[in-house]
C-alpha cells in the first residue's frame, strides 16, 4: 500500500473532522463550537475531494493545452465530487452565518457566550 | 516530482492539524479564528494539488475569507456586549 | 401530467419575488403566501385524481433533460401525491393559521413557509442522494428561521440548538452520499437499488451511514433533547409543521432509504424506534406543559412509525398501510391539538380547563386525545391492531410488549391532561383565549379528516366486514337528536333496545342467548331509571346508546377483532358516562387507564391465539397449543383489570352528590336487584379507601367468583354488569357458562375443570 | 466516546479505501459527453450548472433563505440608527479605487465559469466582499441596500424563469439548451450556461453582501471600517 497524495488527503480530512467533532463535543463558548463545527465542514470537504482523486490526471478542464475535448475521459479526474463540495462549501457558509447571528443574539440578551447558560430548555 | 508533493502536502497536513487543535484549545478568540482560516486557505492549496481549482477558488473566497470576515465581525460584537455589560 | 418542477418553480419564483415587497404589500403578499400553497395542493390533488382515475402513470421527471444518474430526477407516485398533499394542505392551513403573526414578516419568514414546503415536497419526491442533502439542509435552515417567529430569546437557543444539530446530521448524511457515490459511482437512488445484492462494502457503510443520519433526523431517544426545545420554544403553528410535515418527510425518506439496507439495519431500526416510543412516553408522564408534552408524544408517534417502517421486513407487504395509520393519525391530530395550544394563552396543563366553555373545541380536542390513544374508528386504531398481530404472528413478542407498555404510558397522560381539562377543580379561569374563525379552520378540517381516515382504513383492512356497525347507529341519530327533553330520547332509546330484542334475540342460541337476556333486562332497567329525570341531559343518551352499541357488538362478535373494536367502543363509552359525573375525574382516568391496560392485554392476548392457531375467530382462542395458558392468563387479567375498574365506576356512581348525573351503573349495574346504594354506607365516607381497595393488585379482591359478587364480606357493591363481564371471561375462555354458574367458588384454580376444558392448565 | 466511536468508523473507511484507477461510469460519462451535449470547457461547471442544476437551485436557495432570516431578525431587533462617524477619507479612497476592480474581477470570474475554474460562486463572493467593504465605508448605503434587494430578487427571479424555459423548450428543468451551444471555448458558447452563471454570480453576491450588512447592522453596535 503506497503512499499517495489522496491518501494524505483522506487521513487528513478524516483528522480534522474528529478534531472538528471533539471540539463541538467538549468546548462551551457557542464561539468555540461554531468554529468547531466549520473546521469539521473543511475536514469533511476534503474528504469528499480525496474520494474523486486520481493520480497523475489533472482537472477536468479544457484548456487546448494538456486536455482536449478527446481525451478529457482518460487525463481528467472526477468532476462529480467537485461540483459536490462545491455545492457543500456555499451551504456551509450559509449556515455558519445564521449560526453566527444566533450565537449574537443570545449573547446581547444574556451577555455570555457558554453553552450551559443556556439550559433552561434541556431535557 | 510526485514526491516532492507529497512532502509538501505532508507538511501542510501537520500544520493544519496543529492549527485545528490550537484553534479548539486557544483561550484568545482572535487566534482562534485566525487559525481556522489558516485550515481553510492550506485547504485550498490541497484542493489546488488535488486538480480541482473550482473547490480552491471557492474554498479561498467563502471558507477562508467571508467566514472568517463574519467570525471577526460577531467577535466584535459580542466583546463590545461584554464589555458594554462589565460597565 | 404536471411536472413535480412546477411546485419548485412556483415556490422558489414567489419566494424571490416576496424578497422585493416592503412593508406596503404586506398584505397582497400574505395572500401570495396562501394562493402558493393552494397551488402546491391543487398539484398534489390532481396528480391523486390522474394516478386514481388511470389518466397517467407514476413517472421519473429528469432534470435538465438528460437520463439519471447524470442528472437529477424526481418521481413521483401515488405514495408520493399522498404524501406532498398530506403536506401541501398543512402548509396551506398553518400559513392561514400564522397570517396574523406573518403580517408584518411575509416577505421574509413567509417566503421562508414557502421554501420550508417546497423542500418537504422535494424531499419526497428526489430519488437523488445529493439532492436529498440540499433539501434537508433548506428544511432546517428554513425551519429554524420560523422559529424565531415567536420572538423570545428561548426561540434563539432552540434556534441554535436546531441548526447545528440538524446541520450535524446533514453533513454525517452527506458523508454517506459521498462514500455510496464512491462506492458504488452513481448518486442515483434506483441505480443503487439495482445493485443492492451486489454492494461493495464501501456502498454498505455509506448506507448505514445515511440511514443513521436520517434515523437521528427523526428525533429518537434520547437524541432528542434538540427538538424538544423546538416544540416548547417555537410557535405552536410552527410545532404543527415540525411535528406534522416535516416528520412526514422525513419517515418517507427513510423508506426511500431503507429500500437499500440490509435486513439487520431495518431491524436495527425498529428497535431505535420502539425504544423511542417506549421512553419519550414515559418521559412524557412527567410533563406538565402542553407543548413539552406534545413534544413527546410527537416523538413517541414518530417512533412507532419508524418502528413498523423498520419492519417491513418482518410484517410483510401491510407494512406501508400500518406506517400510513399511524402515520396519518399523528399528523393529524397532532398538528391540531398544536394549533389549539396556539388558541390558549397559557402555558400549563390546566390552562386548557377554557376548552370547557367552548364546547366545539371540546369535541376537536377529544377527537384528537382518542385518536393518539388509538381508539376506533380512527386510523391508528386499525394499524395497532394489525400491527400487534402482525408482531405476534412473526414471534417479535419483545417489541410487541415495548409497544403495548408504551401505548399504555401513552394514554395515560393524555387521559390525564383530557381529565384534567373537561373536570379538574383547579380550573384556571385568568388563562386567556384567543380564537379567530380562520385558527378554527384547520383543526376543524383535520378533525374531519381524522374520521374520513378511520372510514377508509376500515376499508383497506384485511376484512372490513368483520364488525357489525349497525348499533353506532342510534349514537350518531341521539347525538343528532340532543336537543330533545330527556324522556323522549329515553324512549327513543328504549324502542331501539326493543326493536333490537325483538329482531335480533330470537336469532341468539346458547351463551349469546344468555347475555343477550342479560343485556336486554339492564337496558331496560337503566331506561325506565331514566324517566325519573328531568331536563335535557345533554350528551347522555348517545352516549349510552354508545354503550349498549358497544355491547350488542360485543354479543354479535364472531372474530377477534370484533370482539376488540367493541370493547374500545364500550370503553370509550363508559369512559364519557362516567366523566360526565362531578368530581369524577380521577375515577375517570382510572376507570380508561384499568380499561386500557386490560384491553391491551386482550389484545396480546389476541394477538398470541391468532399467532398459534392461526384463526381471525373466537375459536382462535380454543386452543391446546403450549402457548394457551399464558393467552389464558392474559385474558383474564385483562378482563380483571376491567372488572376493577367497573368497581370504581361503580362506587363514584352511587356517591350521593354525584345523583343527578348518575351513570348507567347505577341502574344498569344490578340487572337483578335493581338496588340503590345508600348514602350513608360507610365505604363512601372516605372515597379514597374504596379507591384504593380496587387497586389492581389487590388479588384477594380479584380473585373472586363474578358471579357471586353479591356476597362479598364487605358488601361492596358489584352488580351484574360484572356479572356480564365475567360471563363474557367464561365465554371467551371456552368455559360454558353454566358450569361457572353452577360451580363458581374456585374458577381459576387450576385442574379444576373437566377433561373436555380447552386449557389443561 | 462518541468522537472515539467515530474515529474507528472513518478508520473502517480508511481500510476500505483505495485510489481508484479509472473513472467510475457517471464520471467518464460526464468527462465524455460535456463538450458535445453542453458544450462547456469546465464539465464542473457543467455539472453544477446544467447536469446537476437543481442542487445549484437549492444551494442559491439556502443563501437566500439565510439573507431573509437575517432580514427578519434584524427588523426584529429594530434596525440601529448609524451615527453619522466621519469615516476617514483614505479608507473610502482606498475603498473607491479597490472595489471597481473587484466587482470587475469578480464579473471576470463568472462570465468565464464555463470556461476556466471559477464561475458564479466563486464571482459572487468576490463581488459580494467588495459590495460589503462598500457599505462599511460609506455610511449612506439605504438607497443601495433597496438596489441590492432589487437585483437579487430578479437575479433569483430570472433563474427560475430561465429553468422554467428549459422546460418548456427544451429537455427539462434548468435545460442550457435553450440556446445555441456555440463553438467549445468561445466565451458566448454552452448554451445559457454563462447567462444562468451570470445571475447566480449577482444572487449570491447581493446575498453575501446583505447577510453580511444585515449581521453588521443587527445588535447594538456597527462595525465601520
Amino acid at each position: 500500500m503506497s503512499i499517495t497524495i489522496d491518501k494524505v488527503a483522506l487521513v487528513l480530512g478524516m483528522i480534522l473532522m474528529l478534531v472538528g467533532l471533539w471540539g463541538g463535543f467538549t468546548r462551551t463558548n457557542l464561539l468555540k463550537i461554531i468554529l468547531s463545527f466549520s473546521i469539521f465542514d473543511t475536514g469533511l470537504n476534503i474528504l469528499i475531494v480525496a474520494l474523486g482523486y486520481l493520480p497523475g490526471r489533472t482537472a477536468p478542464i479544457i484548456d487546448g493545452v494538456v486536455v482536449a475535448a478527446d481525451n478529457l475521459a482518460t487525463r481528467a479526474i472526477d468532476p462529480v465530487p467537485q461540483a459536490l463540495v462545491l455545492t457543500a462549501i456555499v451551504i456551509g457558509f450559509g449556515v455558519t452565518a445564521l449560526m453566527l447571528v444566533y450565537a449574537m443574539k443570545l449573547n446581547q440578551h444574556r451577555k455570555s457566550l457558554d453553552i450551559n447558560h443556556y439550559t433552561d430548555l434541556k431535557w | 516530482m510526485e514526491i516532492f508533493k507529497l512532502i509538501m502536502l505532508s507538511t501542510l497536513a501537520v500544520v493544519m492539524i496543529i492549527s485545528a487543535v490550537m484553534a479548539i484549545l486557544s483561550k484568545e478568540m482572535p487566534l482562534a479564528i485566525l487559525a481556522s482560516g489558516a485550515i481553510s486557505l492550506l485547504a485550498s492549496i490541497f484542493f489546488l494539488v488535488l486538480a480541482s481549482p473550482d473547490v480552491a477558488m471557492t474554498e479561498a473566497a467563502i471558507g477562508a475569507g467571508l467566514t472568517t470576515f463574519l467570525f471577526f465581525i460577531i467577535l466584535r460584537k459580542t466583546e463590545q456586549n461584554k464589555s458594554e455589560h462589565e460597565k | 401530467m404536471v411536472s413535480p418542477f412546477y411546485i419548485l418553480i412556483a415556490g422558489l419564483g414567489l419566494g424571490f419575488i416576496l424578497g422585493l415587497a416592503g412593508k406596503k404589500q404586506a398584505a397582497l403578499s400574505n395572500l401570495l403566501v396562501l394562493a402558493v400553497m393552494l397551488f402546491f395542493t391543487a398539484i398534489s390533488l390532481h396528480w391523486i385524481h390522474g394516478f386514481y382515475s388511470g389518466s397517467f402513470q407514476a413517472s421519473n421527471v429528469y432534470s435538465a433533460g438528460f437520463d439519471p444518474p447524470y442528472s437529477i430526477s424526481l418521481f413521483v407516485g401515488m405514495h408520493e401525491a399522498i404524501l406532498s398533499l398530506m403536506i401541501n394542505i398543512l402548509g396551506f392551513f398553518s400559513a392561514l393559521y400564522l397570517r396574523k403573526s406573518l403580517l408584518r414578516e411575509a416577505r421574509s419568514l413567509g417566503a421562508v413557509l414557502i421554501v420550508l414546503i417546497m423542500g418537504l415536497n422535494m424531499i419526497i419526491f428526489t430519488r437523488d442522494l445529493f439532492n436529498i442533502f440540499v433539501f434537508l439542509e433548506i428544511t432546517a435552515i428554513s425551519l429554524s428561521g420560523l422559529i424565531l417567529l415567536d420572538d423570545n430569546q428561548r426561540a434563539f437557543a432552540a434556534g441554535f440548538k436546531y441548526l447545528l444539530a440538524s446541520s450535524l446530521i446533514s453533513a454525517f448524511y452527506l458523508m454517506g452520499a459521498v462514500l455510496a457515490y464512491y462506492g458504488t459511482g452513481s448518486l442515483y437512488l434506483d441505480d443503487l437499488l439495482v445493485r443492492q445484492a451486489d454492494l461493495s462494502p464501501m456502498a454498505v457503510i455509506a448506507i448505514f451511514l445515511m440511514v443513521i443520519a436520517i434515523v437521528i433526523e427523526l428525533k429518537p431517544f434520547p437524541a432528542n433533547g434538540w427538538a424538544l426545545d423546538v416544540y416548547q420554544a417555537a410557535h405552536p403553528g410552527i410545532g404543527a409543521i415540525v411535528s406534522g410535515a416535516v416528520a412526514t418527510a422525513m419517515l418517507f425518506l427513510l423508506t426511500k432509504l431503507l429500500g437499500l439496507g440490509s435486513e439487520r439495519l431495518c431491524l436495527l431500526t425498529a428497535m431505535v424506534g420502539a425504544f423511542t416510543f417506549l421512553f419519550s412516553n414515559w418521559m412524557g408522564l412527567q410533563q406538565k406543559e402542553p407543548n413539552r408534552l406534545l413534544g413527546y408524544s410527537s416523538i413517541g408517534q414518530v417512533g412507532l412509525a419508524l418502528s413498523i417502517i423498520g419492519l417491513k421486513p418482518v410484517l410483510g407487504d401491510p407494512w406501508y398501510l400500518l406506517a400510513f395509520g399511524v402515520l396519518l393519525t399523528h399528523f393529524l391530530a397532532k398538528a391540531g391539538l398544536f394549533w389549539l395550544s396556539g388558541m390558549i394563552q397559557g402555558k400549563s396543563l390546566e390552562s386548557w380547563t377554557i376548552l370547557r366553555n367552548k364546547p366545539i373545541l371540546l369535541v376537536l380536542f377529544g377527537t384528537f386525545i382518542f385518536a393518539l390513544s388509538a381508539f376506533p374508528p380512527f386510523p391508528s386504531f386499525f394499524a395497532k391492531w394489525e400491527l400487534i398481530t402482525g408482531l405476534a404472528d412473526t414471534g417479535h413478542y419483545f417489541l410487541m410488549g415495548m409497544i403495548l407498555v408504551g401505548s399504555l404510558f401513552e394514554v395515560i397522560y393524555l387521559f390525564r391532561w383530557f381529565g384534567i381539562v373537561t373536570k379538574s377543580d383547579q380550573a384556571e379561569e385568568s388563562a386567556g383565549f384567543n380564537m379567530d374563525p380562520e385558527k378554527l379552520a384547520g383543526p376543524l378540517v383535520f378533525a374531519t379528516a381524522l374520521f374520513a381516515g378511520g372510514y377508509f382504513s376500515l376499508r383497506f383492512l384485511s376484512a372490513p366486514d368483520l364488525i357489525n356497525f349497525i348499533p353506532l347507529i342510534p349514537v350518531v341519530a341521539l347525538w343528532m337528536l340532543d336537543f330533545l327533553p330527556a324522556w323522549l330520547k329515553n324512549t327513543l332509546l328504549l324502542m331501539m333496545v326493543g326493536i333490537y330484542s325483538w329482531f335480533y334475540l330470537p336469532g341468539y342460541t346458547d351463551y349469546q342467548l344468555i347475555f343477550g337476556i342479560i343485556f336486554m333486562a339492564g337496558a331496560v332497567l337503566t331506561l325506565i331509571y331514566g324517566y325519573s329525570e328531568k331536563g335535557k341531559r345533554p350528551g347522555f343518551y348517545p352516549l349510552v346508546a354508545m354503550m349498549f352499541g358497544g355491547l350488542i357488538m360485543l354479543v354479535e362478535a364472531t372474530t377477534l377483532f370484533g370482539f376488540f373494536f367493541a370493547w374500545e367502543v364500550m370503553t370509550a363509552g363508559s369512559y364519557f358516562l362516567i366523566l360526565r359525573g362531578k368530581k369524577s375525574q380521577p375515577h375517570a382516568l382510572s376507570y380508561m387507564l384499568f380499561s386500557f391496560g386490560g384491553a391491551l392485554l386482550i389484545l396480546a392476548g389476541f394477538a398470541l391465539a391468532h399467532a398459534v392457531t392461526g384463526l381471525w375467530t373466537l375459536d382462535a382462542l380454543v386452543t391446546d397449543h403450549p402457548i394457551a395458558p399464558l393467552i389464558f392468563v392474559m385474558l383474564t387479567l385483562g378482563f380483571f383489570n376491567k372488572n376493577s375498574s367497573h368497581r370504581t365506576a361503580h362506587l363514584v356512581a352511587g356517591r350521593p352528590q354525584r345523583s343527578r348525573s348518575r351513570c348507567f351503573a347505577d341502574g344498569f349495574g344490578d340487572p337483578f336487584k335493581s338496588r340503590g346504594l345508600r348514602p350513608d354506607h360507610p365505604l363512601f365516607k372516605d372515597g379514597n379507601s374504596i379507591y384504593r381497595r380496587c387497586g389492581p393488585d389487590d388479588r384477594t379482591e380479584l380473585d373472586r367468583d363474578p358471579l357471586s359478587a353479591d356476597r362479598e364480606p364487605d358488601g361492596s357493591h358489584a352488580g351484574g354488569y360484572e356479572a356480564f363481564t365475567g360471563l363474557f371471561q367464561c365465554r371467551t375462555a371456552g368455559i360454558h357458562p353454566v358450569r361457572v354458574v353452577a360451580d363458581v367458588e374456585p374458577w381459576l384454580a387450576p385442574g379444576h375443570f373437566g377433561s373436555h376444558h380447552a386449557f389443561p392448565l | 466516546m462518541l468522537v472515539l466511536l467515530f474515529g474507528i468508523f472513518l478508520f473502517q473507511i480508511l481500510r476500505l479505501y483505495h485510489t481508484q484507477e479509472t473513472l467510475n461510469p457517471t464520471a467518464a460519462y460526464y468527462n465524455t459527453n460535456t463538450p458535445s451535449e453542453v458544450g462547456a470547457a469546465n464539465v464542473v461547471t457543467a455539472i453544477v450548472v446544467t447536469y446537476r442544476g437543481l442542487d445549484t437551485l437549492g444551494e442559491v436557495t439556502v443563501l437566500f433563505l439565510t439573507a431573509m432570516i437575517l432580514g427578519y431578525i434584524l427588523r426584529q431587533g429594530g434596525r440601529e440608527k448609524t451615527e453619522k462617524d466621519t469615516t476617514s477619507e483614505i479608507l473610502i479612497t482606498a475603498a473607491k479605487v479597490l472595489i471597481p476592480g473587484s466587482i470587475v474581477l469578480g464579473v471576470y470570474v463568472f462570465i468565464n465559469g464555463h470556461l476556466t475554474p471559477g464561475g458564479g460562486f466563486q464571482g459572487g463572493a468576490i463581488i459580494g466582499t467588495a459590495i460589503t467593504l462598500m457599505i462599511l465605508a460609506d455610511p449612506l448605503h439605504s438607497l443601495r441596500a433597496a438596489l441590492l434587494h432589487f437585483v437579487e430578487s430578479m437575479s433569483g427571479f430570472f433563474y427560475i424563469v430561465i429553468g422554467l424555459a428549459g422546460l418548456i423548450f427544451a429537455g427539462g428543468f434548468l435545460d442550457n439548451r435553450i440556446l445555441p451551444a456555440g463553438q467549445l471555448g468561445d466565451l458566448f458558447s454552452a448554451g445559457a450556461i454563462p447567462l444562468i452563471y451570470s445571475l447566480i454570480g449577482l444572487k449570491v453576491g447581493t446575498e453575501i453582501s446583505s447577510i453580511i450588512s444585515n449581521i453588521n447592522e443587527t445588535g447594538n453596535n456597527t462595525v465601520k471600517l
